[in-house]
């Protein structure tokens, strides 16, 4: 597999919005610890939105799906995590616009685009704890990979690789967005729950690209 | 967890069925949308139109808000998420006759996102939208850092004062300016004694010891300024009073509004208890006290624990907080 | 015991403080007793007085249902407990102006014995004195034994009434006939979730497992009809209005009015959840409902759980049950 | 000790308000199961309400001591415990009415004055689960012991001895007044808690009497 088709990604929501629900406990703890619990709550019923309308995107191109996916995340599940994640998905999908496919040459500009959506919704800067912190550094290692001419498959591993420093990096960080920004200092030393959010997206993504490559 | 629910993923719609066949002469849902709701006469010709929203699970925030002298319309989200951007849009629609609508809610930053981007679309559409955020939690940031801080059972007094400069006739610049009027002048702050839990999560949010008490916690159970083993009322209002006056500062002869706010399970009776103690140090600071609002103004589903508020009244502002309103869902207005 | 609330054998009086200090125009003490309050504006020459009264820890009930349009004096008891015969007679004596006081209260021993006391007390004195006893809830004994049955929520529904009915000018007999009438109509029952702590006693007067419910629980926690594991709210509701509507009966073509009351830390939603499946159960039933009145009406400290109540309306019962009636501690008036 | 003088009262009254609060729990864990498990409170409320109204009782006789003491206790506590007991106190005071001091003679027609001021304010029937299922079989019994010309502190004892063996017998009573009358037949197996309270009371002027005796 080196290119995900509308079709591909269809098949790839589908299965993120099969898995993500799972973690749902896991992220409503962490969510509790630094806000208020209603993260896994919000992935849940965001997924199960996105997955409800996968029958309607079809026909869409593959931008369309991601920008429409996070509509339908957000009107059911909106949320700060909600706007954030449409905005990132509108961002992505803004940036392939009419394109039929998505090569991994196209991957660190949607995850750089995206960033930058969130950075302009939400006002956030890099090491303020937010989905920015691992969004940032996966742009710059997808950027390394395709200029390596890595397969899907070596860039997905090597993103979700990467989320995953960045997440155990986030733990260090003083938030000052959203809820998290009341605790200050007593917010050091927990994980962004946003950020695992994003990092179980990815691992998902990795694995099913994996699993196509087969 | 022990609730009178059905399937928890069904909680909040089928709460605001229950709302609309209660109370079907006095609330409709706005075209189109499920989760936006509006005064039943609305939209009211040539009145700027007040949306207000955000999480579930704070009745009588935000729904029962919506009524003659108060907001126009609601949107309603999950239990302690922010409404969709969709509804919002939808409730700034359904109330604009022109006149320009005053988006009026709490600092959350879901709903802060999401309302900043149905401002962005109803601009987009041609109606003028204002913001106003109510910021009135001292515990939750330095008053430096003011833009920050939440908002909790001081939206009350935001709600009143701008619904009734609306009903006045006042322009949506006026209406803006009576409800930021009202946010710099209400300060507040709560303690929780235990949590309580989201239906669909089924779980408490956060856990406090036996014999504990959190003071400035906020209505989601975000962190407060101290967490400490549970005191006797009048030591509470003491503590809670001491950042509250200190925050604005409240001088010796200001005349105040005072907002003492059950967050749920605690009962009316303890509200009195505490309102005594806040009556002797209220006049201990040279306060005077026009009114009392003491009851459910803001609640937290089952949580226990309570939250002062204090509003510094002007001429204006007493006014516009006595001016009449109705809701069926409002708690008492006041002394 | 996780309370706000300073000596606990304090907590009635410093709440009774509490009250006068919030609302010092509407409420003031009766001559020569602590624990007996009238109207500020009482009594009301040539009007029929009602006094009320029972154990503290259920506000409104009691001293939230004195004012125009309702009560005009209560006096208080400790916690669950019936006020003072000295109480009741200084009460009966503040509104007393010649056209006789009618003793409105719920049908609980210790209540019955010292308002009798206080009644042949006052005769004594030459004041004419009737008595009514709401006595609404159906768990508490068969409709046979209804004389033997205790009160709960659906005492508002006679508050509200008699209160109308002595504003008319209405006299003594035809004050407590409209109180009689509202009781023979209103038929409740209730759920319990969780027990409350009296305040003196430190321990929860009774327990209730991780799991359990017990439907038609008193609100003092007197035992109920069944208990069980919780059932969704849906199933509550069918069995509640099961036991409700065949009491009276209610039968179709009757025009009610729908109370549903949180015994404390019940939040609203609950209650609206609640009233969702009430609607269809009653619109099934041919019951059409005239008004709804939802949120907390009589409680129980902290108690988790609610009831419902249903009043069958004539155009009587109509006229004085949406008539004006103004009390700062009382919960919404009403759809 | 023949005779009880009005100081001799005060004595034990100052001795039963001191003594029965610390049955506080045991009365409120009993009234809990058959009523609303106020009773420990209102007793220890009423008798801190009797022992603070003493002093204005000195120069009263023993049937004053004994009505005043009543209205005083259901003052402060009302209740239907507190009208129950202030009407036994006040009806067994006043049939001593103008007496300098009580003889043994007189205790079987006080506590059968008791039992039916209590009968006539709330209209309980022997064998319905009240006090008056203790307080009949004590005055039968004070009446054999008078005719017995038993010592005032032997007729103390056999009134607490019959009155334990009727408390017992209230278990299996099914009780029909007040809160445990909604229980029906779950109230069989249970004391009755107000029962319950008249006896600590009679074991401590039992224990009154021995001690001014001794
Ligand atoms: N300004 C922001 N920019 C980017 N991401 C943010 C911002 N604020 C919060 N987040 C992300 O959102 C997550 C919290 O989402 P959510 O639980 O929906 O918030 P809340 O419950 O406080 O509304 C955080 O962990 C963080 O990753
Ligand atoms: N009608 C009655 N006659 C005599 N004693 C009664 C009567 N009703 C109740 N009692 C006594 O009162 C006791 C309960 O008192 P209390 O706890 O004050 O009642 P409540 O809390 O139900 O008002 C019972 O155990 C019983 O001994
Ligand atoms: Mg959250
Ligand atoms: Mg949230
Ligand atoms: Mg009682
Ligand atoms: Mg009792």
């Amino acid at each position: 597999m080196d290119t995900l088709t509308a079709s591909d990604l269809i098949d790839f929501l589908e299965m993120l919005s099969e898995e993500m629900p799972q973690h749902k406990d896991r992220l409503r703890e962490l969510d509790a610890q630094i806000g208020d619990g209603d993260l896994g709550i919000t992935i849940a019923i965001g997924m199960k939105a996105i997955e409800e309308g996968l029958a309607q995107l079809e026909d869409e191109d593959p931008g369309m799906i991601l920008a429409k996916s996070g509509m339908n995340f957000n009107r059911e599940a909106a949320s700060t995590f909600g706007a954030i994640f449409a905005t990132a998905l509108m961002s992505a999908g803004k940036h392939i616009e009419g394109k039929a496919e998505v090569k991994v040459s196209d991957l660190p500009e949607m995850v750089e685009a995206a960033a930058s959506g969130v950075s302009a919704r939400g006002g956030a800067k890099p090491g303020e704890k937010t989905i920015l912190d691992v969004l940032l550094p996966m742009a710059e290692r997808l950027a390394q990979e395709a200029a390596a001419k890595a397969t899907m498959s070596e860039a997905a591993e090597a993103a979700h690789e990467t989320c995953r420093e960045a997440l155990e990096a986030t733990k260090q960080m003083e938030a000052k967005h959203g809820r998290g920004g009341w605790l200050k200092e007593k917010s050091v030393g927990i994980e962004d729950p946003g950020s695992t959010a994003i990092c179980l997206m990815v691992e998902c993504f990795a694995r099913f690209v994996a699993e196509q490559t087969d | 967890m022990k609730k009178l629910i059905n399937d928890p993923y069904e909680f909040v719609d089928e709460t605001i069925e229950g709302v609309l066949l209660a109370h079907p002469d006095h609330l409709r849902r706005c075209e189109g949308s499920k989760r936006a709701l509006m005064r039943a006469d609305g939209p009211i010709e040539g009145k700027v139109g007040i949306v207000t929203g955000g999480g579930s699970g704070h009745i009588p925030v935000f729904l029962g808000y919506v009524g003659p002298g108060l907001c126009d319309a609601v949107s309603i989200g999950n239990v302690f998420s922010s409404p969709s951007t969709d509804d919002m849009l939808a409730a700034t629609k359904a109330v604009d006759t022109g006149a320009g609508v005053l988006h009026l809610y709490g600092n959350y930053s879901g709903d802060v996102m999401n309302f900043g981007m149905a401002a962005e679309m109803a601009e987009m559409d041609g109606i003028e939208v204002a913001t106003a955020l109510a910021r009135d939690d001292v515990s939750s940031a330095p008053v430096e850092e003011m833009d920050s801080r939440r908002a909790v059972a001081g939206l009350f007094f935001a709600y009143k004062i701008a619904g009734a400069r609306a009903e006045e006739g006042a322009g949506l610049e006026e209406v803006m300016e009576a409800a930021e009027s009202a946010i710099f002048n209400t300060r507040s702050m709560g303690v929780a004694l235990s949590p309580c839990t989201i239906p669909a999560a089924g779980e408490p949010t956060f856990t406090l010891g036996e014999n504990e008490m959190e003071i400035g916690m906020g209505i989601h159970g975000e962190p407060g300024v101290r967490r400490g083993e549970i005191r006797p009322a009048d030591e509470v209002v003491d503590e809670i009073l001491g950042h509250v006056i200190a925050d604005l500062p409240f001088e010796s002869g200001d005349e105040v509004a005072v907002l003492v706010n059950s967050l749920g399970a605690t009962p009316p009776e303890e509200l009195y208890v505490m309102f005594r103690r806040i009556h002797a140090v209220l006049d201990e600071a040279g306060l005077t006290i026009d009114s009392a609002f003491i009851g459910e103004y803001a609640t937290s589903l089952e949580m226990a624990g309570a939250s002062i508020s204090l509003l510094k009244l002007d001429d204006d502002l007493k006014r516009l907080l006595h001016a009449e309103a109705y809701s069926p869902m409002l708690p008492p207005l006041g002394s």
